[in-house]
């Protein structure tokens, strides 16, 4: 009554006992084992527990499409839920869970859900649950979060852990000729011919090792295997084990997750766990195989029912035999091999044939080991617990099935017939092929560049299976333009005698709990009653049902499902529908698709070549976009409020320096340089001097406000635009857009030079005095030779290049200075003591914000896409003498229409009151809701000595000259009386700027 | 009722589910009948999705409209509907739009009981990471419209942010720190499928046919009027016509012949990862330089969670790599401990962008031709008010003050009703 | 992932890329009328099937690129520069 | 200050010294140059032939096409983008504003020099681009996205440059030193 490991055969190294733990409990395996197989081995039947009735489950399969043996891996941290243990190698130090279970899965007392079952069908949760039972009276959604919340405690499968995952991922690219999927007997053909005809070829496999399900096959017939992986190390193809080919996407791209250390004890700190390829290839074989099925029955779900293959796999490649009493059930060939190995390994065995008959070639090799053999013959209902001790078998009469006899046995294994595993091609969206005869989908034909190859196109021999994978290689050689041996693929099929489609045993009268989906424990009366519903196309029924949506997508369920659909509605299930796979294949960590970018790099950070001189120097840093930018300078004791005050003050009355690096700037070169300005900015550029810069608005197309910044004329046919921080790279690509689309006529040049020079603003009064001190002639920003918006290029002490434009955003005296990047530090260890001197500072964005309240001056805060030049005070800039970009759609009549809000100062009416951005500007009264205008940004004005704000409002400040505005914040609960006054709450003739 | 079957087990209740536990589950009857199209009704609706459904439920319960037909031309609820990240909200604050999306909420908050379907709306709350006092001040603008407006919305500092969220990534030096959240907390998620199923079923209980594999293939005009529709069940005459195909409206639009739309087709992906026990409450929102991320649990333990358009325009339903591995890094990054949960599917929907990402439902050129379109990223959450104001649009020929600016013209006049201030661009709106 | 061939810099992955829109739209002058601007900026065909369309390669040579593709399969069939003089360049040292 | 300002390097400072990652061989070296000097010259459709010519005269050699740098004994010119070359440590030529465009970027990019056995798998960790020698031999020339970060590479006999936009250079640093550990990496800055 128990699982064996055998003293000889597999291809585990009996050498290298692995101790593991299981649920607390310390276990050995060997090297070679997977989770599954050790647990097995040490005879762990119920190793989980099903979603929803939480019925004991055990191992099902010994790959990718497991349903049952999903467990927790490690602990803390790095603990892992849902983990195959049938695809998890063993490793020493392994610890594993189980999961979905209270207090463990061998006594689970969410057990007690089973009783009542008969109330738990598909879809129940949406007739109920809506207010007080019985009747569900009630309003609103609060009952049904009541209900909820002991739903989603008993739903989900594995816990995650909540403490941030310590490991590290990585991308990888990878280009080649040809991509094959797969490395079974199919596989390493269709590589050693595409190689062979000198392509570069590479090779995925998920499992350990390559061999496909020649390694379930005895450890004799391995020649052939190991002579076909050596071939392909010989012709120097890539191989990847451990790499699943997860997702085919456009471009002939595909998605592989290469697991580097989930099967290793201690794994190199510097490796990844897990490795993301990209991979494009200019032809795909898929070599996917094919899985093994079972059929619907009694207790059908119960441990000790597995698949025919994966108890093969077990024995032949783990050395476990997974019962002493072993009986198949099948309806088609593929069983008796495994069978006869069984026999001959000392087992009891009987092959329970569906079929009435057989070619007596199938079975003769079988009996001769002394297999019995009963045909007409499939399971009822399994018996016991976990594992299963017996069956009651039905036989096949006129009518369908008819209740057999009672069978001992220790394992029941079954094989449905196989699936060809499509999911790939069904990523790029071809719709697979119904074949009767062999009662599974086949490939459909594609014109992308792919092949199928082996099991995953119906061959199920594996002998046709290479030569499968031959044909497909040299096809993928012939496509590539290679000359290669022309290879006839064997036909689909290659079973002696023909399945017997079975997809459930349903004895008429009778009813027993037989499960088409096992982890999401989707019964076949699930799917009959989703038809009573009228939920019978495939996707409602996957969705009422929720068959297929486990974390196997279905892999072998949905054909079940499909077929009882089809067989309730009478059709054939072809006109049921197939259904779509998504990628990925298996689940996929979400670290190993964020690869290294996560955390701080996340985005890259760009920084400005003074960024170390700035924290060197005291600087808080802010984001700006990608940017950080200094923030605020504080001194000793100071937090931001005092320290941007300080310094916004420091720069009315002496000088401050100021860091603009971050700031888009564009070169403009060419003889139409000139025309393209004209045409982008909503102001005249046609007669800006040499020497020059002019502050400049850019619309987009449909006239709202995109840009402002400043552009300086170096050249006649030279210019140096600046956009802000913002919209740098907008603004670069719609200018390039319109010089390679629509203005293709203009000789202009772009280019980003926003990386080539370091900029800095200084301001204040004293900022000429600052610069003179710092230039190698100060004569040149003399007033006279560099009055208001003259351009200067010259150099600083040290012969260090600059070009000096006299502009500002402080409303004071100031200059912006631009030096190429390296030298940045340098510029500012001549600014800055010449700024010290004077009583001087440095500032950030705060107090830059602050400066330009008090100006008026608007940012991305004011121009934030839906405001127009008018909107923004701005209108006298858009020229009445010219067309530019956006001048025809501005004039459109809700843009132009009076009364639209208008940039404003805004007062406290209490001057010791202050109020917050965000806050709506209302009439005092609630009205629509939507207030009548709203505030951008606010600061403490030093100059004024209150706080100040800028803001829309309807009408602007002349509309509400002596009424009554009320500053209101809800989200902050508070409501402050405001006044309404112009945006230009400072020096507003802009005296300070021009002295 | 026509030839609906009306049985004692036509309401949904927990006694009816119990009665049936005890007969075994025979008693159900089909949720909505599966009629022959007629060919003629008063009223048909183009789209058996959400939008077109519950527009077909609120012509019969609110309008007392009679001989409706739904034609859907693949299984109901088969495009966004079944495509969607799930997220109900109100958080908008363009005028129209802010009244739009509260009274599709107020909607939302009775629809279980309206339609007597579980919609499961759970109203968990729906946070808005901030990044930045810029941010916040910009979130402060929405919300106060909000407030101001009879609906729920809050700041959140960080304290109170960490003791509802604690597993968020805090630390000082992630790319983009968090300093609080704007929150609605009337906001959830609801099960999309649901929602198409009860309103089929709702409607379907009050006469109209819905009849799925139904498609048009030609609209016939005569003159400035629909008189009938080419169907692939045969040709169908009706009294008006309504146009709900998200996705696909400038291929119906043309084949009645009416030029260009504002609209161009994108597709958005989603994703679900493996089911866990519970591990986030609420939906949580990310958007800072230059990413875009929303996340939630479902019921049943998946974390459903989405970003961007691919980018570029598309009538596939399916996704590519870029936009996976951008959702996986803002996923991993505002959520440190799911770089372990693993993805099980992704997979994606054909979005109507609009020109301003902002809806159309609206009276068109012909005068029996109504249009309902350009939802967005947005439609999930509007279907129950796209439905109500698309149903009274319909009945009444004449568009709701809300609705005054969800028409084709709004362009012309310069109207914006631009959220979030991109521009002219479809695939900015998201 | 599409995969763009570069008229400069050969076959490429998307994301180099960035999608620009509907390349049949023809701007028309900036003296033009607000009608024509507005069917230009706001009014898509919207084509189910192969269009053409801009991208540009942004992270490349920044070339606007005019490409032919089916918005249906991704399949692409032609590739060239917007810019009718860098277009002839290419064509004649390709 | 009357002594030459010096340049300082956005990966200065920023250099480890050691060792980095596996012990052992050195699968990935990282060479940081000091001093870049880079100008761009452009042309017009029209002129690319005279403009070549301009370059060819100062490189000693012909002008690349597309996808190449050709190295001459006075300078180094790479071809870029269909109109512009990129022309390494030497003054430009001077063109015309009727012939084209000259601009100076030797600050806005900064060089990192890849080589060793691992300098390509290291690369094409982060880059979708085929690195290995065979399709991208000496004399290549490409521009791709490094994390959204437009980069341009060039592979010489020294091994692979990588010229990183100078304001991101230090984040996109430390994610090639993270990668090369993996390998074994040693870093330099001259």
């Amino acid at each position: 009554m128990s699982a064996t490991r055998l003293s000889q055969g597999g291809r585990i190294d009996r050498s290298c006992e692995l101790a593991f733990q299981w649920d607390g409990k310390g276990l050995s395996g060997y090297d070679g084992d997977t989770l599954a197989s050790a647990l097995l081995a040490n005879n762990e039947w119920v190793v989980a527990r099903s979603f929803k009735y939480h019925r004991p489950r055990g191992v099902m399969s010994a790959g990718v499409e497991e349903g049952g043996a999903l467990v927790t891996l490690g602990s803390g941290a790095h603990r892992d839920a849902n983990v195959r243990a049938t695809t998890q190698p063993l490793f020493s130090g392994l610890e594993a869970f189980g999961q979905n279970a209270w207090p463990n899965v061998r006594t689970d007392l969410g057990e007690v859900n089973s009783l009542f079952g008969r109330f738990f069908a598909a879809g129940f949760y949406y007739k109920t649950f809506m207010g007080v039972p019985p009747l569900e009276w009630g309003r609103g959604t609060w009952l049904w979060m009541q209900y909820e919340k002991v739903i989603r405690r008993a739903a989900g499968m594995g816990r995650a852990s909540r403490e941030p995952d310590p490991d590290h991922y990585e991308h990888a690219n990878a280009f080649c000729d040809v991509l094959v999927v797969g490395g079974g007997p199919a596989g390493l053909a269709a590589a050693q011919v595409a190689a062979e005809a000198g392509l570069d070829v590479m090779l995925v496999e998920q499992d350990s090792k390559l061999g496909g399900d020649t390694l379930n096959h005895p450890a004799a017939a391995d020649a052939d295997r190991l002579a076909a992986i050596s071939a392909l190390e010989t012709l120097g193809c890539r191989v990847l084990t451990h790499t699943t080919a997860f997702g085919l996407y456009d471009g002939g791209v595909a998605g592989l997750l290469e697991r580097v250390t989930d099967h290793q004890s201690i794994p190199s700190v510097h490796q990844p766990r897990q490795r993301f390829w990209t991979v494009r290839a200019k032809h795909t074989v898929l070599a996917s195989g094919a899985l093994e099925r079972g059929m619907a029955f009694g207790n059908n779900d119960r441990p000790g029912v597995m698949t025919v293959n994966a108890a093969r796999a077990y024995m032949q490649r783990y050395g476990v035999r997974v019962g002493d009493k072993l009986v198949l059930s099948t309806n088609n060939d593929s069983v008796y091999a495994a069978a006869s190995e069984f026999a001959k390994s000392g087992a009891e065995v009987c092959v329970l044939d569906a079929r009435a008959r057989v070619e007596p070639a199938v079975t003769e090799f079988a009996e001769a080991s002394g297999v019995r053999v009963e045909f007409n013959t499939a399971p009822y209902t399994a018996h016991g617990r976990s594992p299963v001790s017996g069956l009651t078998t039905a036989r096949a009469d006129r009518d369908g099935w008819a209740l057999g006899d009672r069978m001992e046995c220790d394992a029941l294994l079954v094989s449905g017939g196989w699936s060809p595993v499509v999911n790939l091609l069904s990523h790029r969206q071809v719709k697979s092929v119904w074949d009767a005869s062999l009662a599974c989908f086949l490939p459909a034909d594609t014109d992308e560049p792919l092949s199928l190859a082996g099991s995953a196109a119906g061959v199920w021999n594996t002998e046709d299976c290479v030569r499968s994978g031959e044909a497909a290689g040299a096809r993928a050689a012939q496509a590539l333009g290679r000359s290669a041996p022309t290879v006839s693929a064997p036909a689909p099929g290659g079973w002696a005698t023909p399945i017997k489609a079975v997809y459930e045993v349903r004895v008429p009268g009778k009813s027993e709990k037989c499960f088409v989906d096992p982890q999401h424990d989707v019964s076949t009366e699930d799917v009959r009653l989703a038809h009573r519903e009228g939920y019978v196309s495939v996707e409602h029924m996957k969705r009422y049902t929720t068959l297929g949506m486990a974390t196997d997508q279905g892999k072998v369920g949905n054909i079940i499902g499909l077929a009882l659909m089809a067989e309730a509605l009478g059709r054939e299930i072809p006109e049921v529908g197939t259904t779509t796979f998504r990628p990925p294949y298996t689940p996929v960590a979400l670290g190993a698709l964020r690869g290294r970018h996560v955390g701080a790099h996340f985005r890259p950070l760009r920084v400005t070549p003074l960024h170390q001189w700035n924290l060197d120097h005291g600087a808080t840093m802010t984001m700006a976009g990608l940017w950080h930018r200094p923030w605020y300078f504080a001194r000793a004791g100071e937090g931001i409020s005092e320290a941007y005050v300080r310094e916004a003050t420091t720069v009315r009355e002496s000088v401050g320096l100021v860091d603009v690096t971050s700031l888009g700037k564009i070169a403009i070169q060419g003889p139409d340089a000139t025309e393209l300005l004209n045409r982008v900015y909503t102001n005249p550029f046609a007669k800006l001097a040499i020497g020059k810069a002019r502050y400049g608005i850019m619309l987009r197309d449909d006239g709202l406000v995109m840009d402002d910044g400043t552009t300086w004329r170096l050249g006649e046919h030279d210019y140096f635009m600046t956009t802000t921080t913002a919209h740098a790279a907008k603004v670069m690509v719609f200018l390039e857009e319109l010089l390679q689309t629509r203005w293709t006529d203009l000789k202009v040049h772009l280019t980003s030079v926003s990386e080539q020079w370091a900029g800095v603003a200084v301001a204040g009064p004293c900022s000429r005095e600052v610069l003179e001190e710092a230039l190698a002639d100060p004569s040149v920003v003399s007033n006279e030779a560099l009055p208001f918006m003259g351009v200067v290029e010259t150099r600083f002490k040290g012969d260090i290049p600059v070009r000096i434009a006299r502009i500002s955003f402080s409303g004071e005296r100031a200059f912006e200075a631009y030096v190429p990047s390296d030298y940045a530090p340098s510029m500012m260890d001549l600014l800055w003591p010449a700024a010290e001197a004077r009583g001087g500072c440095l500032y950030g964005l705060e107090a830059l914000g602050a400066l330009r309240i008090e100006k008026g001056h608007v940012t991305g805060a004011e121009l934030d896409g839906r405001v127009t030049i008018d909107d923004a005070g701005l209108g006298k800039m858009a020229s009445k003498n010219k067309h530019f970009i956006g001048s025809a759609l501005a004039k459109r009549p809700e843009l132009e229409r009076e009364g639209r809000a208008q940039l404003v100062g805004i007062f406290p009416v209490d001057k010791s009151k202050r109020f917050n951005a965000g806050s709506l500007l209302t009439d005092g009264t609630v009205g629509d809701g939507h207030g009548e205008g709203w505030i951008t940004g606010v600061t403490h004005s030093p100059a004024l000595g209150h706080w100040i704000g800028l803001g829309f409002i309807k009408g602007g400040a002349s509309a509400w000259h002596g009424k009554r505005a009320v500053a209101t914040d809800p989200v902050r609960a508070e409501d402050v009386d405001v006044e309404i006054v112009s945006p230009h709450m400072y020096d507003p003739n802009g005296e300070r700027m021009h002295g | 009722m026509s030839s609906f079957e009306c049985t004692d087990m036509t309401r949904y209740s927990a006694w009816s589910v119990f009665k049936n536990g005890l007969t075994g589950q025979r008693n159900w009857g089909r949720a909505w009948r599966d009629p022959e199209p007629k060919p003629q009704y008063d009223i048909v609706i183009v789209g058996g999705g959400l939008h077109g459904l519950a527009t077909a439920y609120y012509l019969a319960k609110n309008h007392g409209q009679k001989r409706i037909a739904v034609l859907e031309k693949g299984w109901l609820g088969g495009g966004n509907a079944g495509r969607n990240t799930t997220i109900v909200r109100s958080n908008y604050f363009m005028p129209g739009n802010r009244a739009f999306y509260e009274h599709s909420l107020t909607l939302w908050e009775e629809l279980s009981h309206e339609l007597n379907y579980n919609v499961m709306f759970s109203q968990r709350a729906h946070i808005s990471l901030l990044h930045s006092p810029a941010a916040r001040d910009a979130a402060a603008r929405r919300y106060n419209t909000m407030r101001l407006s009879g609906s729920d919305g809050e700041l959140w500092d960080l304290p109170t942010l960490k003791a509802a969220v604690p597993h968020l990534n805090y630390a000082e030096d992630a790319r983009f720190p968090i300093i609080g959240a704007a929150v609605q907390r009337r906001a959830g998620t609801a099960r999309h499928d649901a929602v198409a199923w009860g309103y089929a079923r709702a409607a379907d209980q009050l006469g109209v046919d819905i009849i799925q594999n139904c498609e048009v293939t030609g609209v016939q005009r005569d003159g400035d009027n629909v008189s009938r529709l080419q169907t692939s069940r045969g040709d169908i005459a009706a009294g008006k016509v309504g146009f709900a195909v998200a996705g696909h409206t400038s291929r119906l639009w043309q084949m009645a012949g009416l030029g260009n739309l504002p609209i161009e087709s994108h597709k958005l992906q989603a994703f679900v990862s493996e089911p866990l026990k519970p591990l986030l409450d609420q939906v949580v929102v990310f958007g800072v330089g230059g990413a875009h991320f929303y996340i939630s649990q479902s019921d049943k333990g998946g974390m459903v969670f989405g970003g961007d358009l691919d980018w570029y325009k598309s009538y596939a339903q399916r996704g590519n790599l870029p936009i996976v591995q951008d959702v996986a890094e803002a996923a991993t990054s505002i959520l440190p401990c799911l770089g372990r949960v693993r993805l099980l599917r992704h997979w994606s929907g054909v979005m109507d962008m609009s020109m301003d990402g902002s809806a159309f439902i609206c009276k068109t050129p012909l005068s029996n031709l109504y249009l309902n379109a350009g939802w967005n990223y947005g439609g999930f959450k509007a279907s129950p008010a796209s439905g109500w104001y698309f149903a009274d649009l319909i009945a009444n020929d004449r568009p709701d003050p809300v609705i005054a600016h969800f028409d084709l013209k709004r362009f012309e006049r310069g109207v914006v009703i631009d959220e979030r201030g991109a521009g002219p661009d479809p695939k900015l709106h998201g | 992932m599409i995969r763009i061939h570069c008229p400069f810099c050969g076959e490429r992955d998307h994301s180099e890329f960035a999608y620009g829109g509907d390349g049949s739209v023809v701007y028309p002058a900036l003296d033009a009328s607000a009608e024509a601007w507005h069917d230009a900026v706001f009014l898509r065909e919207n084509i189910r099937g192969l269009q053409v369309e801009t991208w540009q390669h942004v992270n490349g040579c920044r070339q606007w690129l005019r490409v032919e593709r089916s918005t249906v399969t991704h399949e692409i069939t032609s590739v060239q520069a917007c810019h009718p003089g860098v277009a002839t360049v290419l064509e004649s040292e390709q | 200050m009357a002594e030459l300002a010096t340049r300082r390097s956005a990966l200065d400072g920023h250099v480890p010294a050691d060792h980095i990652g596996e012990p052992g061989a050195v699968g990935v070296n990282l060479a940081v140059t000091r001093e870049v000097q880079l100008w761009q010259v452009a042309a017009w459709p029209d002129t690319v032939d005279a403009v070549a010519k301009a370059v060819g005269s100062v490189t000693g050699a012909q002008a690349p096409g597309p996808r190449l740098a050709i190295s001459g004994p006075n300078a180094v010119a790479l071809r870029v983008e269909p109109l512009k070359w990129w022309i390494l440590n030497a003054e430009p030529p001077t063109v015309a504003s009727e012939q084209g465009a000259v601009v100076d970027l030797s600050h806005a990019r900064t060089q990192v020099t890849l080589s060793g056995p691992a300098a390509a798998d290291c690369l094409m960790r982060h880059l979708p681009l085929d690195l290995r020698e065979e399709s991208f031999p000496v004399g290549s020339v490409a521009s791709t996205a490094f994390h959204h970060v437009g980069v341009t590479l060039w592979r010489n006999d020294a091994g692979i440059a990588v010229f990183l936009p100078r304001g991101f250079a230090l984040s996109l640093w430390q994610l090639l030193l993270e990668t090369a550990a993996q390998f074994g990496a040693r870093a330099q800055i001259d």
